[in-house]
């Protein structure tokens, strides 16, 4: 059964510093409070993955929680770069990160056959492009029936899978819905799992479109009220494009973005 | 006739591109601003497919990003991730993409990577792939929007992101690339087109009000022109105030 | 968009002799109108597909539509033997019956890969047993990554793809909840579909857990109200476990079971 | 003490082999019935998972086919039928697994595919593999419930439909399944378990009032019988009466 924890006490269980952890959530419900944490919490050398990076990533970057980076689209949507990401790429600030770069397809069937307890996926992906002299768990395969050449892309396994979910009973039982991304397969995908969740009720009703992850497959929730914020949860409020325009000039300088980290996230302890 | 800019002329020529009906793979920006254009205007009946696992969005308002709520509940359905690009994308179900570019070459190649520098230490890093190389290899066709000038059309990209026609007439079927490959061109100053027998991109279109002599200057190698160049109509009123009013929407949201 | 037709011009558009026909749901939403219609219609050389040949391809096979099965559980669940399918395997009545077998794994696989447009797919399956040796559609593959050596299944792509749904709007976008099997990887795997519905409405409303297949991926849509009876459809009617039971003594014998395809199929069309 | 068949024997035992709270993949037939009756005695939350995508069922009435309409509405979640094998049963999430056999031998190799004759025209054609193969290879262990007589229990099965421990010791590990394999195989005269050393099939346990020469006379080959065999505790009134209501439930909904 999934424990019940604070999102503090949850994400010094489950995230040790050199884990690698996913952070899903594909521009809805994505786990800004649990992210955080991570960083108040002062997580070092973390291999972070997700499909796009998001203000999130540019955030744990920044704040030094980071050494590599598996992703497959960097920017903040709609906006523009994500300037903690490329001042790490670009000049090392604040410390050097290897990156390993896919195309959403590729990851997403990484976390597919990670979820599957397949070593690999196959697809019909990156062929002609530059991608896969840049990534060595990109490879070519051949089927046994046809002889076609296609695409494999090796399993992803994280240490410690990390979402934000509408809901979750008293046992630990998960209930997300509207855009689902690759949620399931994260926590599928993952040792450990980490979900926050905007409410913890004691029956969970069934949805249109609703996933629902049964107790036994999630290591701990964590009840986080607005934890997807500045991304929403459907259901619950909406997408704060204000606060992604707004990050822009923020991430731009340093000394601003040391100054956010100060009073928004050392400063401020999660409720 | 109302104002209009360069990039007004650019998403109106790309939203006529649509016809009407067909489903459309759409990434953020400029792709979301024409799609959505089109049908508020000719095309009402466009299946919007976003990345995001919506299927038959219908926005009332111009999303910022891929995957605004309100795309998910105006969908006719939503999937997770692996299923859109292996169910959907994969098997050429999606009959047009609409692609950006930071750089494109002669052959439409795209790169939305890295540029100058090496690819470890580059000059700029850009976003990346995203679903970018699987609709350039997978959709029916592509068009391409993008700005012309001479950062953005280089004699080579700095990486290949995604490919066009790869390196010239032959190049997609070596590949084993399904999807037609780019149709058109669609920038700030007109519309380029494959050459049928060559691949390379030629001029075939001037927005009202540009000269072919501009054209050359925003092209970073020999621009082809098509022997008989035709001009795109301006914006009409009605295309105006409908992206004005799609603008507006945005705003509105933002507010 | 899909064509709303009556079943008699559905059947008739989209199924020929010697095609390849898959006609799935999972227990649930099972295709039999659409299957007895195909009986009346008297098609003849078909290779018929599906998970759980049950009692609708009982019912096909001994009335001589079938001159190959792709399956991978024939019995009548809860009951017993599907005698017609197994005088076609033993006594070659009232014909030869090619089998092509694989497990429930396998199939469902088959049906993702085919609906992925991909040549094959790969599971953690058949090892050790007689099935591959059997089965040339079934092949290992080694990593590229791991060298692991795991089982690559061939995908499938049928001429034709038969599900039952609840409900279709007049575009003919499909709607089907509850125990969705493989329908959806049916429709999208196969060259033509053919969707029976219970009813035909203006609006679909969503619904928990319901699948909406666009009306661009559909053939046609014909109207079938109980169409999946003696199996069912959630929401309008219960599975007939005494229907089931009552097929066993009409199976086991040629002579009630020639009388059955008399009074219930040729002798009545359907509405 | 109420009247109770070899069958109420085999199914209460079977019962009992299930500690609460595991999640269990469930056949239809004889698995379901002890399935069922467990969750009805002293298993409350065992976690029921069916083929069809059902995922925590709670079924009120004994289902007659693993679909049922009743195991999808009372499920905590329902999946397609390709996320049940690869999502769910292919990672070994699923604690134990419960299969019936119409042959098994002494490794306890199951055959539900053909008997005699060869494979294209065998004697009697079985239903074939459904899920067996997967759930037998995958789950963290497998029980297998099969009445005991020389016609099931053989020396050799005629098809291997799903692997129990191969040819001997080694064989799953040389194969590469993951599961520790059949751990209990559940008669109607008592209970037998793989030799620790020899992976044998070794009678442990006879249901009271079935002698060690009934059960050598069922068996086709010679019987491996444990130094001390312990003796199945009858069926008690509760588990009988639990057993009776499980499949009234059963004939009142096929009435």
């Amino acid at each position: 059964m999934a424990e019940l924890l604070s999102l503090s006490d949850a994400v010094e269980k489950v995230i040790a510093d050199g884990d690698s952890v996913a952070f899903e959530g594909f521009t809805h419900l994505i786990p800004f409070a649990a992210a955080h944490e991570v960083i108040r919490q002062r997580r070092r050398d973390l291999t972070v993955i997700r499909l796009t990076p998001d203000v999130i990533f540019d955030q744990l970057i920044g704040a030094g929680c980071v050494r590599k980076l598996v992703f497959s689209w960097g920017g903040n949507p709609g906006v523009g770069s994500l300037h903690r990401f490329r001042d790490a790429v670009e000049n090392d600030w604040p410390a050097p990160l290897e990156l390993e770069e896919h195309s959403h397809a590729g990851m997403a069937n990484r976390f597919a056959a990670g979820a599957s307890n397949l070593p690999f996926a196959v697809l019909r992906g990156y062929v002609g492009t530059d991608l896969p002299g840049r990534t060595p768990s990109i490879k070519t395969i051949t089927c046994p029936f046809t002889g076609e050449e296609l695409t494999a892309v090796e399993a992803l396994n994280p240490d410690v899978g990390v979402i934000h979910a509408q809901r979750a009973d008293r046992d630990g039982n998960v209930q997300l819905w509207g855009i689902v991304g690759v949620q399931k397969e994260t926590v599928l995908a993952s040792s450990r799992s980490l979900v926050t969740v905007e409410e913890i009720v004691d029956e969970l009703e069934p949805l249109p479109g609703a996933i629902v992850l049964p107790h036994w497959t999630v290591t701990c929730v964590a009840e986080a009220p607005k934890g997807a914020h500045p991304s929403y949860a459907q259901g619950y409020y909406d997408r704060d494009n204000e606060a992604y325009r707004a990050w822009d000039p923020i991430a731009r300088d340093r000394d601003r973005f040391q100054q956010w980290l100060d009073e928004e996230i050392y400063g401020s302890v999660h409720a | 006739m109302g104002q209009f800019t360069p990039d007004d002329f650019m998403t109106v020529a790309a939203a006529r591109a649509l016809r009407d009906g067909v489903s459309l793979f759409v990434g953020i920006g400029l792709p979301s601003t024409a799609a959505n254009l089109a049908r508020r205007t000719h095309a009402p009946n466009l299946v919007l497919i976003y990345e995001s696992g919506c299927i038959g969005s219908k926005p009332t308002t111009l999303p910022l990003s891929i995957g605004d709520g309100q795309l998910a509940v105006t969908a006719d359905s939503v999937v997770s991730v692996p299923e859109i690009f292996n169910y959907w994308l994969q098997p050429g179900r999606i009959e047009v993409g609409f692609l950006g570019a930071a750089q494109i070459d002669r052959y439409a190649n795209i790169n939305t990577t890295v540029i100058g520098g090496d690819y470890d230490k580059p000059k700029v890093r850009l976003p990346g792939a995203g679903g970018a190389p699987e609709i350039a290899a997978l959709c029916g066709e592509v068009i391409v929007i993008v700005r012309q000038n001479e950062r953005t059309f280089r004699e080579h990209v700095d990486f290949v992101t995604s490919v066009g026609y790869g390196d010239g007439p032959g190049s997609r079927e070596r590949l084993g690339l399904p999807g037609r490959g780019p149709v058109k061109v669609i920038t700030d100053l007109g519309v380029l087109e494959p050459d049928p027998d060559t691949c390379e991109l030629t001029m075939t279109q001037l927005h009202q009000g540009v000269d072919i002599e501009q054209a050359r200057e925003a092209t970073g190698w020999e621009l082809k022109v098509a022997d008989s160049v035709s001009t795109t109509d301006p914006p009409s009123d009605e295309e105006l105030s409908a992206l004005r009013d799609l603008l507006d929407t945005q705003k509105a949201a933002a507010a």
